[in-house]
């Protein structure tokens, strides 16, 4: 029997994963990538309490969407800022990055 | 025990999970988002098995279509020649993955302890786009509607971040 | 529904800033006008309300109470006193007088002439608001535009203008933080006294405080006010921040920022804890007689004008502080009109060493001398407030002094009379630094370097005309001041003297 | 007329006051105006002031009981102090004796002033001086007379300071005010106590007061406070050891030198204590030291101005000599003695320093004796008037000056009877000092205005103004002193007391003695420097020690001077030390830390978005373990549940 604990235990795995990749790759793109992950694992989140727990309406599925459609929106406009970032510096390593400071 | 269920869940969970570290250990970018691909097309199957088709086939096209697509465009515009080891680690790499197993560990202890209120029966509706849809453009059409807004904002600053800057003369 | 007089009051000089914040910038006339008139409805109005009060009624008049956040006991409430008008009346005279002071200030003018009206009003509320919360609101109010004015229109000297008004506002909001932290815990104190929270003065006073209580608290508000009253040893903002405001500042912040720390001393440490202030007198007094004595010495080795009168008022703060150590009421009258005296006084002197800074472009006493001869009316003003500055009877400042001296001579029990007599002393050291600071700036051989000099006239007379005024009438009619401030020192002092009477011997 | 300036006697400081006001808000821009105005304005104080004379004669009940009208000035719980009015005899006579003197000297100062760029401000300095002392005089409370002893010393610093543009009137008019000061500090000290043990500072109160004063404070107590307060008159008078300003003094006009240096503002401090003498009469020791001081004064200052050569500074230390006798005379409880001189010292000293002026004027400044000689012939009405103030001064009878320094000497000698530990001495001395100042006087005049004349000097007679106040002072001088005859029946000793009248009987050979000295005086002067019989240079050098000290006023200004550079503004450079770099050193310190701390801290700002988002996690994980195994109920505090 699957429950409401598994998926949310897989949730937390794949958050871990993409937060690992948050903060150790040097890639931009990974890390933006990661983040994607992250938000795919809460989003597995929602529409599992929604499942198991949400009698009264299809509120998780609904906010959902709403994170789907936010996260295409950041994963726009960060390809752009990583794209200008290339742009600018001719790598996009995140170590050399490191202007935001002092 | 080993019903259908389980087995099916085992195994998607499994090439998720592999999937993902894919993503995060391969070191060739392209590779990664080739395993970037896979994990949004399992993350839509579960999906599936949790009974939310309507969200698989978002998932499926904003995510395993758009958002891959957009990725592999930008590994393109900033790829320099040689692919391999464009994907490597920094130097935060053990406390990165010491925070994310303590973080793990944290998120797994509070779904263990906490008492949750499982209702009798799993929400199962074959009209559930019809539910979300009634939700969606009633009660929370302004967030509808400011969600869109976000939406257009995005890609205009998406293009305008991305676009050339004219070299100043 | 009577005239809202204490608002309309408060609202002037924002009116003012409001109606400036619209005149385009290049028009320095119209804004200085406006500016000047502003302050002059603020000052009509508080001489109306200081000539129409009712003596013999006394207590709190011309009252307006609004409840604001009835959860903290917070009322907008206004109300003016014998403590409180005499200050709220030297504010709106040296506001006016600041204005014309600051006539010649061409950098910016706008932005300068919006932050002293509101600088104006934010000191203004702190003397009239009779309710904790109103009070610390307009405190800050006051702090924020004076470091803005120090840093863009002050002078650098010894010390650059930057640190000048750094150094006073951290002292300022040190002072404040002490101030928070006192009067937070007398408000929680008293809301569990009284099982209902008030932030009202007068409700508070009502208030019995343990003894216990009174004694741990009032070292808070007595550095926290002190550090204001540029109490020895949290002076050294006091010298620097004169010497790096601009003419207008130094005017306001000598002659009615500072009182914001004596005045708040009676009005609330010692008439909410007067036990308090009996343990911690002698603390006060020794602090006060060092204050007179260090201050004014010295004053004696400084060759910058403004260093001299800042470190002159330090020292007169001395004498406020030694007034309010007496815990007598002639000793506190003689503080609240010494407050009084001294603002006007310390402002006729910024004013007049102002325009010597604008004309000679120094205000180093040895590239001085003479000027008597290119600038007379300018020497004038300045052996006049020189004159009041070390206590010329017939001058604003000696019946104050003489009132305190009276009153500390008469507390033998706390003050011991060495310290009495050291205290007075410091009019002998007073005397000797003014007389020299005036000797070698203004007397002496022509110098033809400052042939060129003119001498002030037109709008720049009017400093020195008012407050010339005012500091002859004073002098000449105590009783104008001192029948005002004994009505309002009164009440406190008979709560001071309810209390039972002990040692405060450490 | 009479009834009416008796009650509004108040208009006679207030007339001056007006003139000030008016010239200094009105008609400074034309000279003549203001002079005019100021003189009419003193011209009516001093009929107003005769008026009141006559007024107080023909009514011998104030006497005992003076006629006070006060009002309030301020007042609060356990402090009042009235301001009023108060006529007696003595007021009287002190009224007579300032509008006069004050009267001729703006009359004379029409002439010496002339031209001067500061003519208007002159004469509103003198208006307000005037005003302040005619307000001191009719003080009816002890504050009161301390706000018009600090204004005329106000007047008197702008006086000597007057032609400011000379470095030396600077300092002087500084040092002037900075010594009375000193003396003012005791003073106000002296009345704090007064006010405080007897609850009042009006004259009339505290007289009655006095005469049981033990009910209120302990005799040592009081001599302790009357003491402190004589500081004040110690400084105003000149006495020693305060008496360094009023030769200084001297830099100013010499109109005001006769005015506030010679006659009026310095015999204030006199005045202070004739007015409290019956406070000083209860406790003996307080007034054995104002005996002693006087006594000390009169001889020292008499020491040095044999040997100054400056026209005005021996006239100077004569001033400050004499009242020494004036103080004496109050140590010796007499006002009488004390008043009298003021009176008389007044005519002949004003006459003397008018004179001085004159000379000055004709000299363009030269203020040496040695520079000048012959004068009689050239100014006959100058030197002979100087004589007569000289003759005045030395004790030539019938002059003005006899009388009354014979009824102080009298009146040391009664004194003598009671206590002749310390009179017995202070009465040699003033014997001594009358010899002496004949001598020096004589000095003067045989050197000044007799002998050769140098012919680099053109002296010219002055004009009229100037020499119309020099006829009248020397009228005065002459017959000034004939009120106090010792044969009156009711003379002025009766009028001007404290206390019971008792006729004294002329002394003859005390009268003898005075007079031989004095002749002597004149006689020895007359060998030395007109006759040139004893060589004055080999005088100096047999005394060798004593001259210098002499001619160096026995360094006391170079004493205090060290004081001063060294001890005070020493402490002022130490304590500024103390405070820039120990109590704002503390201050910048702790700033300093917080910068430190702050260039330390910002290398954790490393600018790598990953670090950020490391910590960021890092506290999240920390914060959960705390939820998990710490304490849940501090958490809840947090979470708002848990309960």
């Amino acid at each position: 029997m699957i429950t409401l604990a598994h998926y949310m235990l897989l949730s937390a795995v794949l958050f871990a994963i993409g937060l690992f990749g948050v903060l150790s790759k040097k890639n931009a793109i990974t890390v933006l990538v990661s983040t994607e992950i992250m938000l795919n694992a809460v989003n597995l989140n929602l529409i599992a309490i929604n499942k198991y727990i949400g009698v009264d309406g299809f509120y998780g599925q609904l906010m959902a969407i709403f994170v789907i459609a936010v996260a295409a929106a950041e994963v726009g406009v960060g390809l752009g800022i990583i794209i200008s970032m290339y742009r600018n510096k001719e790598t996009i390593s995140l170590d050399e990055f490191n202007f935001l400071k002092w | 025990m080993f019903n259908g269920e389980v087995i099916a869940f085992a195994i998607v969970a499994f090439l998720l999970i592999f999937s993902a570290l894919g993503v995060v250990f391969m070191r060739n970018i392209v590779h990664s988002v080739l395993f970037l691909a896979a994990t949004f097309v399992l993350m839509a199957v579960t999906y599936l098995m949790l009974d939310a088709g309507f969200l698989a086939g978002i998932q499926l096209v904003v995510y395993a279509g758009a958002v891959s697509i957009m990725v592999v465009f930008a590994v393109m515009l900033t790829k320099r020649s040689d692919l391999h080891e464009t994907n490597l680690f920094n130097s935060l790499t053990i406390p990165g993955a010491i925070i994310s197993l303590l973080v793990f560990l944290g998120l797994s202890w509070v779904v263990v302890k906490t008492p949750w209120n499982i209702a009798e029966r799993p929400l199962v509706d074959p009209m559930a786009i019809n539910k979300i849809a009634d939700l969606m453009f009633g009660k929370f059409v302004i967030p509808f509607e400011v969600v869109a807004v976000l939406l257009l904002v995005a890609l205009i600053g998406a293009i305008i971040l991305a676009l050339e800057v004219k070299p100043q003369k | 529904m009577h005239f809202p007089l204490l608002t309309a009051t408060l609202l002037a000089p924002v009116i003012g800033a409001l109606v400036i914040a619209f005149i385009p910038k290049e028009e320095h006339k119209a804004i200085k006008s406006v500016a000047a008139f502003a302050m002059f409805v603020a000052l009509f109005l508080s001489v109306f309300a200081f000539f129409s009060y009712d003596l013999a009624k006394g207590g709190f008049q011309f009252v307006e109470k609004y409840n604001w956040v009835p959860d903290l006991g917070v009322q907008f409430y206004l109300g003016v006193d014998g403590l409180s008008l005499p200050m709220l009346l030297l504010t709106n005279l040296l506001g006016f007088a600041a204005i014309f002071a600051s006539w010649n200030v061409n950098n910016r003018p706008k932005e300068f002439f919006v932050l002293f009206l509101l600088l104006i009003a934010g000191v203004m509320g702190t003397f009239i608001a009779q309710d904790l919360f109103i009070f610390l609101l307009f405190y800050e109010v006051v702090v924020i535009p004076i470091y803005i004015m120090v840093v863009i229109w002050g002078s650098s000297k010894r010390v650059t203008k930057e640190y000048a008004g750094m150094k006073l506002t951290i002292y300022l909001l040190i002072g404040s933080a002490f101030l928070l932290f006192g009067l937070i815990s007398i408000f929680v104190k008293s809301s569990d006294l009284l099982g209902h929270p008030t932030m009202n003065i007068e409700a508070l006073g009502k208030v019995a405080f343990p003894k216990d209580f009174q004694i741990t608290i009032f070292p808070f508000l007595l550095f926290g006010f002190g550090s204001l009253l540029s109490m020895w040893p949290f002076h050294s903002w006091s010298p620097d921040g004169y010497a790096g405001a601009p003419t207008a500042v130094s005017m306001i912040h000598a002659g009615v920022l500072k009182k914001i720390g004596g005045y708040g001393l009676i009005r609330i440490a010692l008439y909410l804890l007067p036990e308090g202030a009996k343990y911690w007198a002698p603390v006060i007094a020794i602090l006060a007689t060092v204050n007179v004595a260090y201050a004014a010495f010295i004053a004696l080795a400084q060759k910058d004008l403004k260093y001299v009168v800042g470190y002159s008022s330090v020292s007169h703060m001395g004498y406020v502080l030694l007034g309010i150590a007496s815990l007598n009421i002639i000793g506190i009258n003689g503080a609240v009109a010494n407050m009084f005296a001294h603002g006007v006084m310390a402002a006729l002197f910024f004013s007049m060493i102002g325009f010597v800074y604008e004309k000679t472009h120094t205000r180093y006493i040895p590239d001085l001398g003479g000027l008597a001869h290119q600038t007379p009316k300018l020497a004038i003003g300045l052996v006049m407030a020189g004159m009041a500055s070390l206590g010329l009877p017939g001058l604003i400042s000696f019946v104050p002094e003489f009132t305190v001296f009276v009153g500390i001579w008469k507390n033998e029990a706390m003050i011991p009379k060495f310290l009495a007599v050291i205290a007075i002393a410091g009019v002998i050291i007073t005397a000797l630094y003014v007389l020299r600071a005036l000797a070698y700036s203004l007397f002496g051989p022509r110098r033809e370097e400052y042939d060129h000099l003119k001498d002030i006239k037109g709008a720049e007379l009017v400093p020195l005309v008012v407050l010339g005024f005012v500091l002859i009438a004073g002098g000449v009619l105590p009783f104008l001041i001192m029948d005002m401030v004994n009505s309002g020192v009164a009440p406190i002092l008979a709560k001071l003297g309810a209390t039972t009477a002990i040692g405060g011997k450490f | 007329m009479v009834e009416f300036a008796m009650h509004n006697a108040w208009l006679i400081p207030l007339l001056p006051a007006i003139a000030f006001a008016a010239i200094a808000l009105l008609l400074w821009p034309w000279p003549k105006a203001s002079s005019t105005f100021s003189i009419l304005m003193i011209l009516t104080s001093f009929v107003l002031a005769l008026a009141v004379v006559y007024g107080v004669y023909t009514q011998p009940e104030l006497i005992e009981k003076s006629m006070v009208y006060t009002t309030r000035w301020f007042s609060m719980p356990g402090l009042r102090i009235d301001v009023g009015i108060m006529l007696d005899p003595t007021s009287a006579m002190m009224l007579w004796v300032v509008t006069l003197v004050a009267l001729l000297v703006q009359i004379y100062s029409l002439g010496y002033m002339e031209g001067d760029p500061g003519f208007s401000s002159f004469y509103a300095y003198l208006s307000l001086f005037a005003a302040s002392m005619l307000g001191l005089v009719l003080s009816s409370n002890l504050l009161q007379m301390f706000v018009f002893w600090e204004l005329v010393g106000l007047c008197s610093y702008l006086l000597i300071g007057f032609w400011f543009y000379k470095d030396s009137a600077r300092e002087a008019a500084k040092k002037a005010f900075i010594t009375t000061r000193v003396g003012d500090f005791g003073l106000l000290i002296g009345l704090l106590s007064l006010q405080l043990i007897f609850g009042t500072l009006n004259i009339p109160e505290l007289a009655e007061k006095a005469v049981n004063f033990q009910n209120y404070v302990s005799a040592e107590t009081l001599t302790l406070v009357l003491v402190v307060l004589f500081l004040g008159p110690i400084g105003k008078s000149g006495q020693f050891p305060l008496h360094v300003w009023l030769p200084d003094a001297m830099e100013g006009p010499t109109p005001v030198s006769a005015l506030i240096h010679a006659a009026t503002m310095v015999v204030a401090g006199v005045y202070l204590v004739g007015r409290i003498l019956f406070l000083f009469k209860e406790v003996p020791a307080a007034m054995h030291v104002v005996a002693i001081i006087g006594g000390f004064t009169a001889f020292f200052a008499a020491t040095i101005a044999l040997t100054q050569t400056e026209m005005k500074r021996i006239l100077a230390y004569s001033t400050v000599s004499q009242l020494g006798y004036m103080m004496l005379a109050l140590g010796a409880a007499s006002l009488t003695a004390s008043m009298f001189h003021l009176m008389t010292h007044a005519y002949f000293k004003a006459l003397m320093f008018l004179g001085a002026g004159s000379v000055l004027h004709a000299l363009h400044g030269k203020a040496h004796i040695h520079e000048m000689g012959g004068l009689y012939k050239k100014m006959p009405w100058t030197t002979w008037t100087f004589v007569i103030g000289a003759l005045a001064i030395a004790g030539i009878p019938p002059l003005a000056g006899f009388w009354s320094k014979d009824e102080i000497l009298l009146v040391v000698k009664e004194a003598a009877h009671e206590a002749p530990g310390i009179y017995t001495p202070l009465f040699w001395l003033a014997l001594i000092t009358a010899f002496l100042t004949a001598f020096y006087m004589f000095r003067q005049v045989f050197t000044a205005f007799f002998g050769p004349e140098k012919p680099e000097n053109h002296p010219h007679e002055a004009p009229w103004n100037m020499r119309l106040p020099l006829i009248i002072l020397a009228f005065f001088s002459i017959v000034g002193g004939w009120v106090g005859l010792p044969w009156l029946e009711k003379g002025f000793g009766y009028w001007v007391r404290m206390g019971e009248f008792h006729h004294a009987e002329p002394d003859y050979v005390l009268m003898g003695v005075s007079v031989l000295l004095a002749l002597a005086g004149i006689y020895l002067a007359y060998l030395m420097y007109l006759k040139k019989a004893i060589d004055p240079d080999k005088v100096a050098e047999k005394f060798g020690v004593l001259y210098k000290l002499s001619y160096h006023k026995y360094y006391i200004d170079e004493i205090y001077l060290w004081f001063n550079q060294m001890v005070v503004d020493g402490m002022g450079k130490i304590l500024y030390w103390v405070d820039l770099y120990i109590v704002d050193g503390i201050v910048n310190g702790i700033g300093a830390i917080t910068r430190g701390s702050g260039a330390v801290l910002r290398y954790t700002t490393t600018g790598n978005l990953q670090t950020y988002a490391l910590v960021i996690f890092m506290v999240i994980v920390i914060i959960t373990l705390y939820f998990a195994f710490g304490d849940a109920s501090f958490a809840s505090l947090f979470l708002g549940g848990g309960k």
